[in-house]
């Protein structure tokens, strides 16, 4: 689509920010994402500029410098861009003392409102701790007009159980069917976390879990040779060293928990063998 | 599974020169606006509550440090509404580290540039639990009993009659074990449930 | 030569000193650019700027009318300055003594610039206002000897007099090289641009301007040093050509400049590149010097070698 | 003034921190006997010393009085054997709540022996304060290190620093009222009073014209205030002031966020060096909680806070070459930094804010595949940045700006305990990582490199010292990979103890990063300071930049790389008097234009 805009010079305040994004906006004038190409120049003062990049969750302080600065623009293309969380919703310091706040509530229910937006009016919201230049580059690009925008909100129904969507919105519930109970798989994917990090937890996860049901599928009356020998092959196809030792350490955790609930199983069924009616 | 590339080299195929046409020559720069990229599979970009899994427990809304994730509570119409404002997220994924059923999936969406915020905003509305007994609304949602209820093994459901139990308030839980205690006057009732549940008892 | 070709040559040069200033800013640009390993923005970059300025309304600060004139003053003191160059083998305003002229032309854009500094009541302007008169200062005198070795060399002050009958003298070469330097550094590139400053002192005198006034000096800016580069190119080219006659040989001539301009102005882009900006005391220590140089050319193009 | 002498009679001082059995009493005699030094201090000052406890290992505590206290501050800063100790920074606590007192605790980071992380110590020296008369005697006229650190928390407790030469409001704004303190425990974290602006300011030098570069200036990335008395183009005096990124973390930390999430707030402080922040703030964490954190998330830290600090120096380069209009320098310092950004944003999803911590370990795992990753990014980083390093260096234009501009003897460097590369090019032998026992939370002891320290102290020399830190990161990286033992990452904590103290500190690559951390109840941080590096440099700043020129303001300005938002107390004031006119020149006249321009 025909760019609306061949030439925005834009000028950067910093609004409090912890420098995160004023590094990101630098970065992307950096050879590898080049902002200069699309024709916006950073210029160092606000009157010869268009736009206005905003940083940081407005400070008391630096509410009268960006008050100036917003003032001394040209009047006719004002274009303000709040770039970063705290720019665009005041970010993790948004009901701290030392913020401009003029909305009544203080607390949790303020999930909205917050940052510079209090005292300019903002045309876009580029958020994210920090952007990364490439987001600061498809807010640029939305400005630019070469962009669509992609973001929609979202509103779901979550239906309680056993009950079926009308609208199109409604979700019905539904726990994923896994090959070992629900309990064994949250106690292991606690435990994962300690040995190999919440990132890769999940994936490794079910791999195990694949191989858990094979070992469970193949040879039930002796699961656990069956389950050794699985994970043995598994390792031939998974180099990392990381991964193996946290399936070596699924396998032996696996074991221990199967034994432990079954154990407590016939512990209880023992000790109290009236259950029905209760 | 056997032709398919393990978990580690997936993630290594993934190559950043490919996928953002940086030259190795001398312009390196992106031709990024005029060309579709996509973040690298570890990228933390913004949560996506997936409503299929979501309980409502709240896990997340207590660990998010900025409050980007906060619950709604409408008592009258027995709803709670779980928020999320992407523009106040600041992507520290603690949410995903803490959601017990893994709704709350990691994606790396990093093209959220709006003018308007309300694009920004995630609604999950969950239905409360309803106590027939006390005629008001519960805390927790009926997703979540279901969810407690696979969770807990067979024999701890039976042993405790949690079956018709866990649906009601505090008060009526006690009154139903109270009354339990009258009917079944000399069975062998472990003395600590009954300091637990009965409190006064 | 009818009248016809001067006038043709005369439109060519009024159309080249309007068109091609920014034209050669956007080439420096993407030179700059590509040595720092960046795309760079397209040539017309430039053109897209001033069009988008020109388009601006532009806010006054000030209630005197010189800081509303001074960009429109200092345009017309840089095509005036343009025009008195020659184009081919015609001059299009060919009056007498047209190197002095052509002198206090161009210096009038540096002062309307700093007048313009003057005018605004803010610290940065006047601190670049001050600068740009402190290099003016001493670069200004070293011109006007090196100027004289020319009028000397050739014996006239007319410029067309002067490219007509220059003649190849150690001096001349010497002050070939001096020239250089001292036109650079007068046309504000980049270890020489103190006076705009963006780190310093925010645009300098600039700094109150936006919108169309803004455009104005940009582009009289730009035009300044079309011509200062135009001059020392023709000063390198024209004499050594021999006489022009024909219109084709002036042609010729005007596209040899033409292409000259245009290499030379990546190489000044180069140079801007590699160099961080100097102190105004490094200047104007380098400028001193320099004028002592010039001194002692004057002295040995007078014993005639 | 009333001293604890006379209150002594009906003054039974008894601390609720101790009374539980809690804290560590060994008995005087063996705390004395541990490091070289704390001895003489007891005999120095034994009637006024009222109790004598370790807090962690390595972190000696004194009660004593508070009249007694600058002669105590100064015994240690100006220690004949001991030459780097230095005043750390001082905490100040209101703890009504606890025991009806305010605490006022300057602690010096006590250097035995240059790089030996067993010898040094840190050293606390509390003094109690009744509610009603919150003052102390002031040591900030023998100790310029002091006089910021007085001066907030006179603004933020509304403590009395007697005697303090230049009282004036330091960090809170300009519209904000007399007499509200934030960091009271009685006032809410989110209510913000407002008032009229009031702005107090050195007065102008006569003979000199004003020349103001801030709140947003080209020179200086973030807003900072630097008034410059100018007579033609020499700066003669500078009045600065700053706090502009005062975001109430501190009181944030200590509302409404529990142990875990303030490690996410600690790592917002600063956008570049978050990191270091979020390490010394778990370092404190694990040190109360008495948790040993497994090796593998030793090294991954380790590992982490040396790649920002590689992507630190590079960036800083780059600004350096940019502030002098060097900016294919600051073009190519830059485009060699992006591999390191694009490796840290693979191994832990986030171009900056790493979030790899949480207290006890690390979140994220580092696979084999990254490994290689990493190894093959340093190689590439080390070529280039030589190359780089051959051609920046040569560029005489460059090197003429450079080159004996603000110099900082180390005399004044000392005094003004100014930390980090700044403080190495001017000679001072200090390196946190080395002369602090960081071996709890961080791998220093088990890799080899060395600290780079020169003499000239002008800003080419900061410049060298920066990029041979640059290099000795490099190989640090490379020692961290093959070294990298096995094992768990994280060590989940538990609940933690009640009303304990502990520090944190880690070495960024602007200097030394102080966290001291005191739990309260239910996991909360009861108080939890945090002291960035440039909070020491900054006040030497003015020294620097007198006898220089207009143009090298910016320049010696970020050759400390200021980082105003990790000071977290930068602040400015506008030299507007609080009049508004649309668009005139004295308007327009204050309102010092911002840069981010580059081109």
């Amino acid at each position: 689509m025909g760019r609306r805009l061949k030439s925005v010079w834009v000028y950067h305040v910093d609004a409090g920010s912890c420098n995160g994004c004023d590094i990101e906006v630098l970065d992307v004038l950096s050879p590898y994402y080049d902002l200069e190409r699309l024709g916006v120049k950073v210029v160092p003062n606000p009157r010869h500029a268009d736009a206005l990049f905003i940083t940081g969750p407005l400070t008391r302080q630096t509410r009268i410098a960006l008050k100036k600065a917003y003032e001394a623009m040209p009047p006719k293309p004002r274009i303000v861009v709040a770039v970063g969380t705290c720019a665009s919703s005041g970010g993790i310091f948004y009901n701290s003392y030392a913020l401009y706040n003029t909305s009544p509530q203080r607390g949790r229910d303020r999930l909205r409102s917050g940052g510079p937006e209090m005292i300019v009016p903002i045309d876009m919201y580029i958020p994210g701790c920090p952007p990364s230049p490439e987001e600061i580059l498809y807010g640029v690009a939305q400005l630019l007009g070469i962009k669509e925008k992609k973001m929609k909100g979202e509103y779901w129904i979550a239906l309680p159980p056993k009950e079926t969507p009308s609208k199109e919105n409604e979700v019905e519930f539904r726990i994923p069917d896994r090959p070992i109970p629900l309990r064994y798989w949250l106690t292991l994917r606690e435990e994962l976390r300690r040995v190999i990090g919440y990132y890769d937890r999940e994936a490794v996860l079910n791999d195990f879990i694949e191989l858990v049901d094979r070992a469970f599928k193949e040879s039930p009356e002796n699961p656990r040779e069956k389950l050794h020998d699985l994970v043995t092959g598994y390792f031939l196809k998974e180099k990392d060293s990381r991964v193996k030792v946290a399936m070596r350490f699924l396998e032996n955790e696996f074991w221990r928990l199967y034994d432990e609930y079954h154990s407590l199983g016939e512990a209880l069924r023992k000790k109290y063998p009236v259950t029905a009616g209760v | 599974m056997a032709e398919s590339l393990s978990y580690t080299e997936k993630l290594k195929k993934w190559n950043r020169f490919e996928v953002e046409k940086f030259s190795k020559k001398a312009p390196v720069t992106t031709p990024y606006p005029f060309i579709d990229i996509e973040k690298p599979p570890e990228y933390r970009g913004i949560p996506h509550i997936n409503p299929e899994k979501c309980i409502g427990c709240g896990a997340c809304v207590n660990a998010c440090p900025p409050d980007a994730l906060i619950l709604e509570w409408d008592k009258k119409r027995g709803v709670k509404r779980l928020t999320f404002n992407a523009a106040r997220c600041i992507r520290c994924h603690r949410c995903v580290e803490v959601c017990p059923t893994g709704a709350m999936e990691p994606t790396n969406i990093f093209e959220i540039a709006t003018d308007n915020k309300e694009d920004l905003v995630e609604v999950v509305e969950h239905k409360l639990a309803y106590c027939e007994e006390c005629g008001e609304y519960l805390d927790f949602t009926e997703r979540q009993i279901e969810y407690v209820k696979a969770i807990l093994p067979k024999e701890i459901i039976d042993m405790y009659a949690l079956e018709d139990r866990i649906g009601l308030t505090q008060e009526a839980k006690m009154r139903k074990t109270v009354e339990k205690l009258r009917e079944t006057e000399g069975n062998a009732y472990p003395a600590f449930i009954l300091v637990k549940k009965g409190g006064e008892e | 030569m009818e009248t016809t070709a001067k006038l043709a040559f005369s439109f060519i040069g009024v159309l080249l000193t309007f068109l091609l200033p920014p034209y050669l800013d956007g080439i420096a640009r993407r030179v700059k650019a590509r040595l720092q390993y960046r795309r760079g923005p397209p040539l017309m970059q430039t053109w897209y700027d001033l069009n988008k300025l020109f388009s601006l309304p532009s806010v006054k600060p000030t209630k005197s009318a010189l800081f509303t004139w001074a960009p429109y003053l200092a345009l017309a003191s840089a095509v005036i300055g343009a025009l008195l160059l020659p184009y081919g083998n015609v001059v299009p305003i060919d009056i007498g003594f047209n190197l002095v002229v052509f002198f206090y032309v161009i210096l009038m854009v540096s002062v309307f610039l700093m007048l313009a500094g003057l005018t605004v009541q803010n610290a940065f302007s006047h601190l670049g206002s001050a600068r740009e008169m402190q290099i003016i200062l001493t670069v200004e005198p070293l011109i006007a000897i090196l100027y004289g070795v020319l009028a000397y060399n050739a014996g006239s002050l007319n410029i067309s007099d002067i490219i007509a009958n220059l003649h190849l003298t150690p001096s001349l070469v010497m002050t070939y090289v001096l020239l250089a330097y001292a036109l650079y550094v007068e046309s504000g590139f980049m270890p020489f641009d103190i006076a705009e400053a963006e780190q310093e002192v925010i645009g300098g005198p600039l700094s109150e301007y936006s919108g169309r006034l803004l455009g104005v000096f940009y582009y009289a800016i730009y035009i300044k040093r079309f011509a200062l580069l135009w001059f020392f190119v023709s000063l390198l080219v024209l004499p050594w050509v021999g006489p022009i006659n024909t219109t084709l040989k002036a042609a010729e001539v005007l596209a040899v400049q033409f292409l000259l301009t245009v290499a030379l102005y990546p190489v000044i882009a180069s140079l801007e590149a590699t160099n961080a900006r100097l102190r105004i005391d490094h200047v104007v220590k380098m400028n001193t010097r320099a004028f002592f140089a010039g001194i002692v050319i004057l002295a040995i193009a007078f014993m005639g070698w | 003034m009333v001293t604890t002498r006379d209150l002594e009679a009906h003054f039974e001082f008894e601390c609720r921190a101790c009374e539980n059995g809690h804290c560590r009493k060994a008995d005087v005699e063996t705390i004395l006997s541990e490091r070289k030094g704390l001895k003489e201090f007891y005999e120095a000052f034994k009637e006024h010393i009222k109790e004598c406890k370790r807090m962690t290992y390595g972190q000696y505590m004194f009660v004593i009085d508070r009249e007694v206290l600058p002669e105590a501050v100064l015994w240690w800063h100006n220690h004949p054997e001991f030459k780097e100790t230095h005043l750390s920074t001082a905490v100040g606590t209101d703890e009504r709540p606890l025991n009806g007192k305010f605490v006022y605790m300057p602690f010096l980071n006590v250097q035995v022996e240059p790089q030996n992380m067993d010898e040094n110590y840190w050293v606390f020296l509390k003094a109690y304060m009744p509610a009603d008369d919150p003052s102390f005697p002031s040591v900030a006229a023998k100790l310029p290190a002091a006089l910021w650190i007085e001066r907030e928390v006179k603004d933020l407790l509304g403590f009395n620093p007697v005697g303090h030469p230049d009282p004036r409001r330091l960090i809170l704004p300009e519209d904000w009222p007399e007499g509200v303190y934030p960091l009271r425990k009685d006032m809410d974290y989110r209510h913000s009073p407002m008032a009229e602006v009031k702005t107090e300011f050195k007065e102008k030098p006569e003979g000199t014209t004003l020349v103001p570069m801030g709140p947003v200036h080209m020179g200086i990335e973030e807003p900072a205030h630097f008034r410059l008395f100018v007579k033609g183009e020499e700066i003669v005096d500078v009045d600065y002031r700053g706090f502009y990124s005062h975001r109430g973390i501190e009181k944030t930390g200590e509302g409404r966020l529990t142990y875990n999430q303030v490690l996410f707030l600690a790592e917002r402080i600063c956008g570049i060096c978050g990191y270091q922040h979020s390490v010394s703030y778990a370092m404190a964490v694990e040190r109360l909680a008495d948790v040993e954190i497994p090796d593998r998330a030793r090294y991954i830290r380790t590992l982490m806070l040396e790649l920002e600090r590689i992507h630190n120096h590079l960036l800083w380069v780059g600004i350096a070459a940019h502030l002098v209009g060097y900016d294919t320098g600051f073009m190519h310092a830059w485009r060699i930094r992006e591999p390191v950004m694009w490796l840290v944003e693979r191994l832990t999803g986030n171009r900056k804010q790493y979030g790899m911590n949480i207290v006890g370990g690390v979140r994220r795992d580092i696979l084999d595949y990254r490994k290689e990753e990493i190894l093959k990014v340093v190689k590439q980083i080390r070529e280039e940045t030589k190359k780089f390093i051959d051609i920046a260096l040569n560029t005489n234009t460059f090197i003429k700006r450079a080159e004996g501009v603000g110099i900082l003897p180390y005399k004044i460097a000392k005094a003004y305990s100014v930390l980090g590369p700044t403080a190495r090019a001017s000679g001072r032998r200090i390196d946190t990582r080395l002369d602090q026992a960081t071996k709890t939370a961080m791998a220093y002891n088990e890799v080899d490199f060395k600290v780079p320290v020169y003499k000239e102290g002008d800003v080419l020399a900061r410049v060298l010292v920066r990029m041979d830190e640059l290099f000795e990161s490099l190989w640090i990286v490379e020692q961290l990979i093959d070294q990298m033992p096995g094992g768990d990452i994280m060590v989940p904590i538990g609940d933690l103890p009640e009303y304990e103290e502990a520090l944190g500190f880690t070495e960024a690559h602007r200097g030394e990063v102080v966290h001291y951390v005191m739990t309260g109840e239910k996991n909360k941080v009861y108080r939890w300071k945090v002291r960035a590096p440039t909070y020491n440099n900054l006040p030497a700043v003015p020294e620097m930049l007198k006898g220089y020129h207009v143009a090298d303001a910016p320049l010696i300005i970020a050759s400390i790389d200021p980082c105003y938002s990790c000071t977290e107390r930068v602040q400015f004031v506008d030299v507007e008097t609080g009049k508004v006119k649309v668009l005139t020149e004295a308007e327009f006249n204050e309102l010092s234009i911002k840069y981010r321009g580059v081109f």
